[in-house]
C-alpha cells in the first residue's frame, strides 16, 4: 500500500487489520473497511475501467451505488464469477481477485481503444444507418463484430454453486435508508412501538454522517455525530419491534406497499459458511413507507470531463473521511455548488494543494467562498472548463472565465479534479410506486409531489438537505407513518403527499447546482460526456434532437444515455438540462424517463431463491412410488406427478418392455398404478342435478353401484375432461378426472356451482390423494382379487361398469369394475396410507398368475388398440364429442349442458370437421409418427392443405402391427380409403378405419 | 429521405455528423385525411407505409397519443418465428418472417434483423408429441421447423442444462429462420420511410372520439389536437383498442393483460440463439448490446398500468436459472411491462368491423412484434381495398359467433 | 386373508429439530349451512368455530373453519367408535356433505423459536401473534404447495398437508432452515 | 402481489387467489333460446375497463370462495370486494394500499 495516500488516523477502517487482494493479477494490499475502490485510490490506482463504446480509460466518479466507471468481475473460483461489480460496492476480504473488464489484452493497453479514434463515424445510432449491405452480411459479418466489441464482463459459465433464501415479512413502517433522515424516522416510529424494518444498501448505517470528518461533525441532541450514530443504531438493534437489515437494497416497489429487498449475506465475507445463502430476498408488506434515499451528487459537464482523477466533490471526500484515503495530490476544483468547498478545505487539511476552486456560478457573496480565500484557496467565478489533459490519468485542466474565452485561459496542471453539480434527489422508489413528480426551480431538480401509496419521502430524497433539517423531517415522518399504521381506520390518500407535495423544501443550502453542459466558449476541446459508461456526449444528444429525436425516451433509445448499468443515476438530469436547453423547452416539458425497478442491478439467483431442481416445481408421488422406484421404473412428469412409463427387465428398452407389458395385460394381467387420477366427491341432495348441467351425459338414469363414462365439455363446446363417473349412493357420486385435469376441472365446477347455480344443495371435496387406486387389468384379473376381497366378483354380480363397496385384507374399499384396456378389469380403490401394503398383496395374489406391472406407455398402447381417445392427446381443445366419435355420450333429452348451446355453432356440425379414425399402414411395420400430417394425395408440395393428422401412433404386439388413431377431415366418411401420411422421406399410404382395431365386440371386456 | 449508409457515416464524420437532419416531419394534423391509422406502433407506421408505398395512399396521418413505438413496440422481448401450427397462422407469420429478410433494405434502416435461430424446449411427452405436431404441420406447409434430440439441443445452445433439472429436456423444435430484431428500429425506420412519402406522423395526439356520419359510417375522430376528418379509419392500438372501439360502439372479445419483460447487465456474447420454454416459462435471448433479454409470463388480471407482480418475474427467473445454472450470478438491469389485448383463442383480429370504414388490427397478445411487417401489410390492404388480403381473410370478429376458431394457444399449449 | 387394517404408512418426512411428522388421525371435511355446524358438534365431541379461520380444540378432537361452509374434523386415529356413525346420525335430513379425507393428508408439526422464521420463507402471510394468533387457522400456500396452518401455540404449529406434497413441504422446510444461521 | 380483501377472510396475498374475470356476465338462463351472437356475446365478448372494473375473484387457497371486487384497471387499486350475489357497491372510495 503506498503509504503516501493512506492518511495516519481516522476515517471508519481499522489500519491495524491488513488485507490482501489482487486486481488483474497484481497483488496489493487494503485495510478492513475499505472497499475494493478505496483501497485501489490507496495504492495509488485511479485506472480502474474501460468505458462501454470507446472504451476510454476511466477512473472512479464516484464512491457509491451511482458509479458508472469501475466496473469489475470478482472471481472467487470458476463458478463463483460475478462480472460488473462497482468497485465503489466490493467490501474488500483477504484474498479478494477482482479483474477489469472490457479491454483486450490489458487495462492500460487497449485495443479497443482504437474505437475513440473513430468516434468522429460512429455517433449515437450510427449502426441503423449502415451494415444493411450485402444483406446477410449483416448477421454472418458485422453483427458478430458489433457483438463482440459490447458487452461488458464476462458471464460466468459454470452453473452457480450458491444458495439464495426467500422470506415473505410484514411491518407497520418500513424505512428505506438509514441515514440521518432515515434514523431519525426508525427511532420515531419505533418510540411509539410499531413494527418497524430499517434497511440500506450500504454495509453499516449513517448515510451522510459517515463522509463527515469526525473531528469536524456536528452535535445531534447534543452528542456528536458519531455518538448519536453509533447510540441510535445500538438502540434500534436491541428494540425486538425492530429488524435492521444493513447490505440490504430496496430495490423495487410494487402495489400495495409491497416493497422488494435484496439482502447480501456472503460476498464481504473471505470464507462464508457454506450453508449461508449468498442473497436473500425480502418481500416486505408495509403498513407505511417512509422512503430515506438521499440524495446523488451531479458532475458537470465539460469537456474531457471524463478522466481518471476527475471526480465527485462528495466521493473525495468520502474516500478521505470514512477511508482515510487521499485521493489526490494538486487538486482543482470546479463547482456550482456549495458542496465542494468543505470538501476542498478537508482535503486541504489533510495535505492535499488545492490549485484552485472554479466556481461557475456568478455570485460571490458566499462565506463558503471567503473561507477558501482565507484559507489561501484562489477562486475563480463565472468559470468554465475549456479542456483537461492526461491520458491514464489526468495532468492539467483548462480554466477560463465565461466571457474571457480561450483568451484569459490558465492550464493547471493537477492529478485530481473535484466537480459538483449540486444533488439530485433519489425519487427511484417514490417513482416506482406510481408517485407523481414534480419540477423543483429551485433546486433543479424533480422532487416526490402527490403519493400513489401509503408512502412518506423524507430527508434529502425530497430536497432536504441540511442536516438539521433532515433529521427533523426524517423524526416527523417516522412519527406519522407509525400513526397512520397502527390507527384503525386507514383510509384515503396519504396525507404526507400533500404535506410533501405543498411544504415546499428548504431553499437548498449551497443553491441550486446545474442541471445541463457548462457553457462552452470558443476554444472548447474534446468531447464532454454526459454518460460515462455508455460515452454519451454532448455532441450524440445533439444529434438526436437534430435528427427530429424530440421525446427524451426517443432521445435516450437513440442515444442510449441513461441505458448503462447505473441508469443514468449521474447522467439523466444533465441530459434532461442538455435537451431543453437544445430543444428550448423547460425541462419539465422534456419529461422525465420513468424509473424502473430494480433501483440497482440484482442477481438471477436472488429472484429464483430456493427453487431449484427438486424444489422448483414439488414432485408428486403416489404411494407405491417407491415401488416402483425399486423395480426400476422409468418415470415421465404428467403435470407435477412423477408416474412409472413403464418396467425394464435388464437391458430392455422402451418398445420391447412396452411390448411385453402389452401382452402380459392381454394374455394373464397386468397391475398399474392408477393413483394420480383426479377424483372429486360430488356430494348432497342435489347431485345429480349438478352433474346433469355439467357433463353431457345422462345421470338421472344411473343406478347407484354402477359407472358412467363422463364427458366435460367448456361452454365453448370443445372436450375439457373425461372420466368415469360413479354413484356411490343415491346422493354421492365418485367422479374421476385426467390426471393433469383433476384441478381445474374442480375449479370449474366450483365456478359453475358458486356463480351460476348457487341454489343447488351439493359440495366437492377433492379425494384424488385419499384413494390410492392399483388397477388390476387382464383375463386372470378376477382370479388374483378373488382371494383378498370380500366382493362377490362374478360378471352377474359386479359387471363391467360397476362400482361395489367392500373390504380388501381387512382395508375399506370402493371396488370399480372398469377397464381402460378393453380386458377384463378392476381398480382397487383404498385409503391412500394402505397403499402401498395393498399392492404388495395384490402382488403377491398376482404371483400365481404372472402378474406385470406396466406403465402409462402400455397403458396408452391398450388403450389405444381399443380407440379410446386420451383428452390432450387426442384431443388438443379445438375437438368436439362427435368429432371424437363421443357423440353416444350425449344425453339426447337434456334441455341443456356445458357447452351444448356451442355445438350448435354453423361451424361446429360441418361434416367437414376433422373426426377420429383409425389409420392403419398398408406396410404393418411402418410406425407412423405422432402429429404426422393426412394429405388426400401423395407428393403434395408445400404449401399443402393436410386433412388432419395422427394422434396417436404404438406398435400393437397383440395385433403384431403398428395402429394408429387421428383426426382427418370428414374421417369417418372416408373410413376404407386410402390417404397419405406425409413425411420427409416421402409418403406413407394409409387406409382409414375404425379407431377400434381390438376385440371390437367387446367380448373380453364383459368376461 | 436522406440516404443511409457507411458512406455517408463517413462524409458526414468529417464535419462532425452535422449534416442530418429529421428522420421523420413533426407536422400540426391538418383538418382532413383520406385515411388515418390510429396507433404509432409498429403496426399502425408499418400499415402507414405499406398504403402509401403499395396503394399509393399518401394524404394519411398516424396519430399516436404518446410518443411512436412507445407501446409493445419498444417493450417487447423481439423474438421473431413463423412456426405456428394452423395452416392460417403459419401463412400469417410466415409473410412477416419474408418481409422481415429484407426490411432493413427496404426501409434503408438497419432494423439488425438477426436469423439466430429459435429453439422451443420440450419437458414432458406431451410436449414432444406436440411439437412433432408442429414440425409436421409446418413442414407441409413449407414454414422450416426441425425437431432436435436432447444431445442435438445442448449443441445448438451450450449452456442449455440438460443434467441435473426438475423437468428434463426430452427434445426441441428449431426454427432456423427465427431469430431476433431492434424494436425501436423496426418504428423509426416504418416512420422515416412513411414520412418520406408524405405520411404525417402525428405524436402526442390522443384520440378522445370517433365521428360517424348519419349513415353510421366513420367520418373523423376527436383528439387532444383537434378534429381531424378521414372516410377511413385504422385502429391498431393494441392493449387499448378495446378503449378505442368504444369510441364506435363496438365491443371487443378482448381482454388487455400486463406482461413483463426484462434485461441483464450486458455481457460479452454468451448466448447465441433464442431458447423458449412454454411449459416453465422461459424465453431468453441475447441482444447485440450484451443483455440478455428475458420475456416474464402475465398477470393473472387485466390492468392498464404498465406494471405487473414481484412473483411474475420471480417465476421467470426461477425458470432462466434451473434451464442456464450459471446465470444465477449475473443481475437484472431493468424490469418493463407492456399491455398486451388477448383475444379467446391467442388470434389476432385483423379485419373490417360493423361501422363502415372502421378497421381493427388486434389480439396480438404476446406475439404481435414477430408479425410487424406482416400484420402491416395485410392491414393496409384491408384498409386500402376494403376487403381483407386473402393472408388475414380468416382472422375476422366473425369468428367467435360461428365457432370457426384458430386456437393456437388450446391446440398447442404454446405460448407466442 | 391377511388383515391390512394396521398397515397404514404415512409418507416420509425428512424431520429435523423443528419439523417432525404427526401421528395419522381421523379427518372428515364437512360441508353445510349453520344448521349442519351446529347440529354436528355433539356428534364430534367438539365445538365447531363459527368464526372464520378459527380452530376449536377439545381432548383429542378439532375443528377447523375452512371456509363459510366448510370445516375440517380431525379426531384421532383409529377413528373413536361411534364418530362416523354418530355424525350420520346427527346430520340426518340435513342438506350437507361429509367426506372422508383421513388419508388425503398428512400432519407436520413445526415447533421453535424459528417456526414463524421458516414458514415466513415461503409463505405470505403475517405470522406475527397479533395478526396470527394461537386458534387461528387457514388454508393458504407455503411456497408452491397449499396447506392448512394452524397455530396450536405460540411457537407450534401444525402443517395439513396433501400427502404427495410432504416431501416438497419438509424438504423446503429443511432448505430454510440451512439457511438461519 | 396485489392485497386483496377477501370478504370471508380479510385482506390476504394474490397468491392465494386466482383471477375469475369480468364479473356479473351472467349464463342465459335457456341457452337453447339465445341467438349465436348473444351466445357469442356470453362467451367472449368482455368490457375490458379502462378504469373501475367489476371483476371476479376466488380465494382459492384460502376459504375456496367466489367474491366480486371493484378494482381501478389504471392502477391496480380496489375500491371495494362484496359477495357473490351482492349489487356492487356504488361509488366506493379508493382504497390505497
Amino acid at each position: 500500500m503506498n503509504e503516501g495516500l493512506r492518511t495516519r488516523e481516522g476515517g471508519r477502517i481499522d489500519r491495524s487489520r491488513g488485507l490482501h487482494f489482487s486486481f488483474d493479477g497484481r497483488a496489493y494490499t487494503g485495510v478492513a473497511g475499505d472497499t475494493l475502490a478505496s483501497a485501489l485510490l490507496a495504492n495509488g490506482v485511479h485506472l480502474m475501467g474501460r468505458s462501454f463504446k470507446y472504451h476510454r480509460p476511466r477512473g472512479v466518479l464516484a464512491c457509491g451505488a451511482e458509479e458508472p466507471n469501475a466496473l469489475v468481475a470478482v472471481r472467487r473460483d470458476a463458478a463463483r464469477y460475478t462480472p460488473n461489480l462497482r468497485a465503489t460496492q466490493v467490501e474488500l476480504y483477504e484474498g479478494l481477485a477482482a479483474h477489469s473488464q472490457n479491454r483486450w489484452p490489458s487495462l492500460a493497453f487497449d485495443l479497443g481503444a482504437v474505437n475513440d479514434l473513430l468516434a468522429p463515424f460512429i455517433p449515437a445510432g450510427f449502426y441503423y444507418k449502415t451494415f444493411m449491405w450485402p444483406r446477410r452480411a449483416w448477421q454472418w459479418l458485422y453483427e458478430p463484430r458489433i457483438r463482440a466489441a459490447a458487452g461488458l464482463g464476462r458471464a460466468p459459465t459454470e452453473a452457480d454453486p450458491d444458495r439464495y433464501a426467500s422470506r415473505y415479512a410484514h411491518c407497520d413502517v418500513l424505512i428505506v435508508g438509514a441515514g440521518p433522515a432515515g434514523l431519525a424516522a426508525a427511532a420515531a416510529a419505533a418510540a411509539s412501538g410499531a413494527r418497524v424494518m430499517l434497511c440500506d444498501e450500504q454495509n453499516e448505517f449513517g448515510g451522510s454522517l459517515l463522509a463527515d470528518d469526525p473531528r469536524a461533525a456536528a452535535a445531534i441532541e447534543g452528542r456528536p455525530a458519531p455518538q448519536w450514530l453509533r447510540e441510535t443504531s445500538a438502540a434500534l438493534g436491541s428494540n425486538a419491534r425492530v429488524t435492521l437489515l444493513p447490505r440490504t437494497t430496496a430495490f423495487g416497489y410494487f402495489p400495495h406497499n409491497l416493497l422488494g429487498l435484496n439482502e447480501r449475506l456472503s460476498d464481504h465475507l473471505a470464507d462464508p459458511h457454506p450453508d449461508l445463502p449468498r442473497e436473500r430476498q425480502w418481500q416486505v408488506r408495509a403498513r407505511e413507507v417512509v422512503l430515506a434515499t438521499g440524495a446523488i451528487e451531479r458532475p458537470l459537464v465539460f469537456p474531457g470531463n471524463d478522466r481518471p482523477g476527475i471526480m465527485l466533490a462528495g466521493a473525495a471526500r468520502t474516500w478521505l473521511n470514512r477511508y482515510g484515503v487521499l485521493p489526490g495530490t494538486r487538486a482543482v476544483v470546479v463547482t456550482a455548488h456549495d458542496e465542494a468547498y468543505p470538501a476542498a478545505l478537508e482535503l486541504q487539511a489533510a495535505g492535499v494543494f488545492i490549485a484552485s476552486i472554479a466556481d461557475v456560478r456568478a455570485r460571490d457573496d458566499g462565506s463558503w467562498a471567503a473561507r477558501a480565500r482565507a484559507a489561501g484557496i484562489p477562486v475563480l467565478t463565472r468559470a468554465t472548463v475549456l479542456g483537461t489533459g492526461g491520458r491514464r490519468r489526468v495532468n492539467s485542466i483548462l480554466l477560463a472565465q465565461l466571457e474571457g474565452g480561450e483568451a484569459g485561459a490558465q492550464a493547471q496542471p493537477c492529478d485530481l479534479v473535484l466537480m459538483c453539480g449540486g444533488f439530485t434527489p433519489s425519487v427511484h422508489l417514490f417513482s416506482q410506486s406510481r408517485g407523481k413528480l414534480c419540477w423543483d426551480e429551485g433546486l433543479q431538480a424533480f422532487l416526490p409531489g402527490t403519493p400513489a401509496e401509503r408512502v412518506r419521502s423524507a430527508g434529502a430524497c425530497r430536497g432536504v438537505f441540511a442536516l438539521d433539517a433532515a433529521l427533523a423531517d426524517g423524526a416527523a415522518a417516522g412519527a406519522a407513518a407509525a400513526r397512520e399504521a397502527t390507527a384503525p381506520a386507514r383510509t384515503g390518500v396519504c396525507p404526507s403527499g400533500a404535506a410533501a407535495a405543498a411544504a415546499a423544501p428548504p431553499a437548498a443550502g449551497g443553491g441550486a447546482g446545474f442541471a445541463g453542459a457548462l457553457p462552452q466558449p470558443a476554444g472548447a476541446r474534446g468531447r464532454a460526456f454526459v454518460d460515462w459508461q455508455n460515452d454519451v456526449t454532448t455532441g450524440d444528444l445533439a444529434l438526436a434532437t437534430r435528427e427530429g429525436f424530440r421525446s427524451i425516451e426517443h432521445i435516450k433509445r437513440y442515444t442510449t444515455t441513461g441505458m448503462a448499468t447505473d441508469q443514468g443515476k449521474t447522467s439523466n438530469l444533465n441530459a434532461l438540462g442538455i435537451v431543453s436547453c437544445t430543444l428550448g423547452k423547460p425541462i419539465p416539458e422534456v419529461g422525465l424517463t420513468s424509473f424502473r425497478m430494480p433501483y440497482t442491478p440484482v442477481s438471477f439467483g436472488s429472484f429464483a431463491g430456493p427453487a431449484r431442481g427438486e424444489l422448483f416445481d414439488p414432485v408428486r408421488t403416489t404411494p407405491m412410488h417407491e415401488w416402483a422406484r425399486a423395480r426400476g421404473a422409468v418415470f415421465e412428469d404428467v403435470g407435477l406427478w412423477k408416474r412409472a412409463r413403464y418396467f425394464p427387465r435388464g437391458a430392455e428398452h422402451m418398445h420391447a418392455a412396452v411390448g411385453r407389458e402389452c401382452l402380459a395385460v392381454r394374455n394373464a394381467c397386468g397391475i398399474f398404478d392408477a393413483s394420480t387420477l383426479g377424483k372429486i366427491e360430488v356430494v348432497g341432495k342435489d347431485a345429480v342435478t349438478f352433474m346433469n348441467r355439467l357433463y353431457v351425459n345422462a345421470w338421472t338414469g344411473l343406478a347407484v353401484g354402477r359407472c358412467r363414462y363422463g364427458l366435460l365439455l367448456r361452454d365453448d363446446g370443445f372436450v375439457y375432461d373425461d372420466g368415469v363417473v360413479a354413484r356411490v349412493s343415491e346422493n354421492r357420486f365418485h367422479v374421476t378426472t385426467t390426471t393433469g385435469g383433476a384441478p381445474r376441472v374442480l375449479a370449474m365446477m366450483e365456478d359453475y356451482l358458486q356463480t351460476e347455480w348457487s341454489d343447488l344443495k351439493v359440495w366437492l371435496t377433492s379425494t384424488t390423494e385419499q384413494w390410492a387406486v392399483v388397477a388390476v387389468q387382464g383375463p386372470k384379473a378376477r382370479a388374483v382379487l378373488a382371494g383378498l376381497v370380500d366382493i362377490d366378483l362374478a360378471a352377474a354380480a359386479l359387471p363391467h361398469m360397476s362400482v361395489a363397496l367392500g373390504r380388501i385384507s381387512g382395508v375399506p374399499m370402493r371396488l370399480f369394475r372398469v377397464s381402460f384396456t378393453g380386458e377384463l378389469g378392476f381398480e382397487v380403490n383404498v385409503p391412500a396410507d394402505f397403499g402401498p401394503a395393498v399392492w404388495e398383496a395384490l402382488w403377491d395374489a398376482g404371483q400365481a398368475h404372472d402378474i406385470t406391472p406396466y406403465g402409462t406407455e402400455t397403458m396408452h398402447v391398450l388403450r389405444a388398440e381399443k380407440g379410446y381417445i386420451i383428452v390432450g392427446q387426442d384431443t388438443d381443445g379445438t375437438v368436439t364429442p362427435d368429432d371424437a366419435g363421443l357423440g353416444w355420450a350425449i344425453g339426447k333429452n337434456k334441455p341443456d349442458f356445458v357447452g351444448k348451446r356451442s355445438l350448435e355453432r354453423p361451424a361446429m356440425t360441418s361434416p367437414q370437421r376433422r373426426q377420429l379414425v383409425g389409420l392403419l399402414t398398408t406396410d404393418p411395420q411402418v410406425v407412423l409418427e405422432d402429429g404426422a400430417q393426412v394429405m388426400a394425395q401423395a407428393g403434395a408440395r408445400a404449401p399443402a392443405r393436410a386433412l388432419g393428422h395422427v394422434t396417436s401412433s404404438y406398435h400393437s404386439s397383440v395385433l403384431g402391427r403398428s395402429i394408429a388413431l387421428g383426426l382427418v377431415a370428414g374421417g369417418r366418411a372416408r373410413i376404407g380409403e386410402t390417404l397419405y401420411v406425409s413425411v420427409p422421406a416421402g409418403d406413407i399410404p394409409v387406409q382409414v378405419a375404425s379407431p377400434v382395431f381390438y376385440d371390437p365386440q367387446g367380448r373380453r371386456l364383459h368376461a | 429521405m436522406q440516404p443511409f449508409s457507411g458512406l455517408a457515416l463517413l462524409r458526414r464524420g468529417l464535419s462532425g455528423q452535422r449534416g442530418w437532419t429529421t428522420q421523420w416531419r413533426s407536422p400540426p394534423p391538418k383538418a382532413a385525411y383520406d385515411a388515418l391509422i390510429v396507433g404509432g406502433g409498429g403496426h399502425g407506421l408499418g400499415a402507414a407505409y405499406y398504403l402509401a408505398s403499395e396503394h399509393h395512399l399518401t394524404n394519411i396521418a398516424v396519430l399516436e397519443k404518446g410518443w411512436i413505438g412507445g407501446g409493445n413496440t419498444g417493450r417487447n422481448t423481439t423474438i421473431i418465428r413463423s412456426n405456428y401450427l394452423f395452416d392460417e397462422s403459419a401463412a400469417l407469420y410466415d409473410h412477416a418472417v419474408r418481409l422481415w429478410e429484407r426490411l432493413s433494405q427496404v426501409l434503408n434502416y438497419n432494423v439488425m434483423f438477426s436469423q439466430r435461430g429459435v429453439m422451443m424446449l420440450a419437458h414432458t411427452v406431451h410436449d414432444a408429441q406436440v411439437f412433432k405436431r408442429h414440425v409436421h404441420a409446418n413442414r407441409v406447409n413449407g414454414v422450416d421447423n426441425e425437431w432436435l434430440t436432447p444431445e442435438q439441443a445442448k449443441a445448438f445452445c451450450p449452456l442449455l442444462n440438460t443434467g441435473n433439472i426438475r423437468y428434463p429436456v426430452l427434445g426441441a423444435a428449431l426454427q432456423r429462420r427465427g431469430g431476433t430484431a431492434r424494436h425501436d428500429a423496426v418504428a423509426w425506420g416504418y416512420a422515416r420511410a412513411a414520412d418520406a412519402l408524405g405520411v404525417d406522423i402525428i405524436e402526442n395526439c390522443e384520440v378522445t372520439g370517433i365521428r360517424r356520419n348519419a349513415s353510421g359510417a366513420v367520418e373523423g375522430v376527436e383528439t387532444t389536437r383537434g378534429t381531424i376528418r378521414a372516410p377511413r379509419i385504422g385502429v391498431a392500438a393494441a392493449g387499448h383498442t378495446s378503449v378505442i372501439m368504444k369510441m364506435a360502439g363496438i365491443e371487443l372479445p378482448l381482454e388487455s393483460y400486463p406482461l413483463q419483460a426484462l434485461v441483464s447487465e450486458p455481457v460479452k456474447p454468451v448466448f447465441p440463439c433464442v431458447v423458449m420454454s412454454n411449459t416453465i416459462h422461459a424465453y431468453i435471448s441475447q441482444s447485440d448490446k450484451g443483455e440478455l433479454v428475458i420475456g416474464a409470463g402475465t398477470d393473472a388480471y387485466t390492468s392498464y398500468t404498465q406494471r405487473g407482480g414481484l412473483h411474475i418475474t420471480s417465476h421467470a427467473l426461477e425458470a432462466i436459472c434451473e434451464l442456464f445454472p450459471m446465470f444465477r450470478r449475473l443481475r437484472m438491469l431493468r424490469n418493463w411491462g407492456g399491455i398486451v389485448d388477448v383475444t379467446p383463442d391467442r388470434s389476432p383480429i385483423i379485419a373490417r368491423t360493423p361501422v363502415p370504414g372502421l378497421y381493427v388490427n388486434c389480439g396480438w397478445g404476446t406475439g404481435g412484434f414477430k408479425a410487424t411487417p406482416g400484420s402491416a401489410h395485410v392491414f393496409a390492404w384491408t384498409i386500402a381495398r376494403d376487403e381483407p388480403h386473402p393472408l388475414n381473410a380468416p382472422f375476422t370478429l366473425e369468428r367467435f359467433r360461428d365457432g370457426q376458431l384458430i386456437d393456437e394457444a388450446a391446440a398447442a399449449a404454446v405460448a407466442h | 386373508m391377511r388383515d391390512l387394517s394396521a398397515a397404514r404408512c404415512l409418507p416420509l418426512v425428512s424431520a429435523s429439530t423443528v419439523l417432525h411428522a404427526l401421528p395419522p388421525a381421523t379427518r372428515y371435511v364437512l360441508r353445510g349451512g349453520a344448521e349442519v355446524r351446529a347440529a354436528a358438534e355433539s356428534a364430534v365431541g367438539c365445538g365447531i368455530p363459527a368464526r372464520a379461520c378459527r380452530a376449536t380444540l377439545e381432548g383429542d378432537r378439532a375443528a377447523l373453519w375452512l371456509g363459510p361452509d366448510e370445516w375440517l374434523l380431525i379426531a384421532p386415529e383409529p377413528p373413536p367408535g361411534g364418530l362416523a356413525a354418530g355424525l350420520s346420525e346427527a346430520l340426518e335430513g340435513l342438506a350437507h356433505s361429509l367426506v372422508d379425507v383421513s388419508h388425503r393428508q398428512s400432519a407436520l408439526a413445526l415447533s421453535g423459536p424459528q417456526a414463524t422464521t421458516l414458514l415466513a420463507a415461503g409463505c405470505p402471510l403475517d405470522l406475527d401473534t397479533s395478526a396470527f394468533p394461537v386458534g387461528m387457522c387457514t388454508r393458504t400456500m407455503l411456497a408452491k404447495a397449499e396447506v392448512v396452518l394452524w397455530r396450536t401455540g405460540p411457537q407450534v404449529f401444525r402443517v395439513e398437508v396433501w400427502r404427495s406434497f410432504v416431501a416438497y413441504v419438509s424438504q423446503f422446510l429443511g432448505e430454510a432452515a440451512r439457511g438461519i444461521i | 402481489m396485489l392485497l386483496i380483501d377477501c370478504p370471508y377472510c380479510g385482506e390476504r396475498p394474490e397468491l392465494e387467489f386466482v383471477y375469475g374475470g369480468q364479473a356479473h356476465v351472467a349464463r342465459p338462463a335457456q341457452p337453447a333460446q339465445v341467438s349465436a351472437q348473444q351466445w357469442a356475446d356470453y362467451l367472449y365478448r368482455r368490457d375490458n375497463t379502462r378504469g373501475v372494473h367489476a371483476e371476479r375473484w376466488r380465494h382459492t387457497h384460502g376459504c375456496g370462495r367466489f367474491f366480486n371486487a371493484l378494482r381501478d384497471t389504471t392502477t391496480d387499486h380496489f375500491r371495494a370486494t362484496y359477495k357473490v350475489g351482492e349489487p356492487p357497491p356504488s361509488a366506493a372510495a379508493p382504497v390505497p394500499r
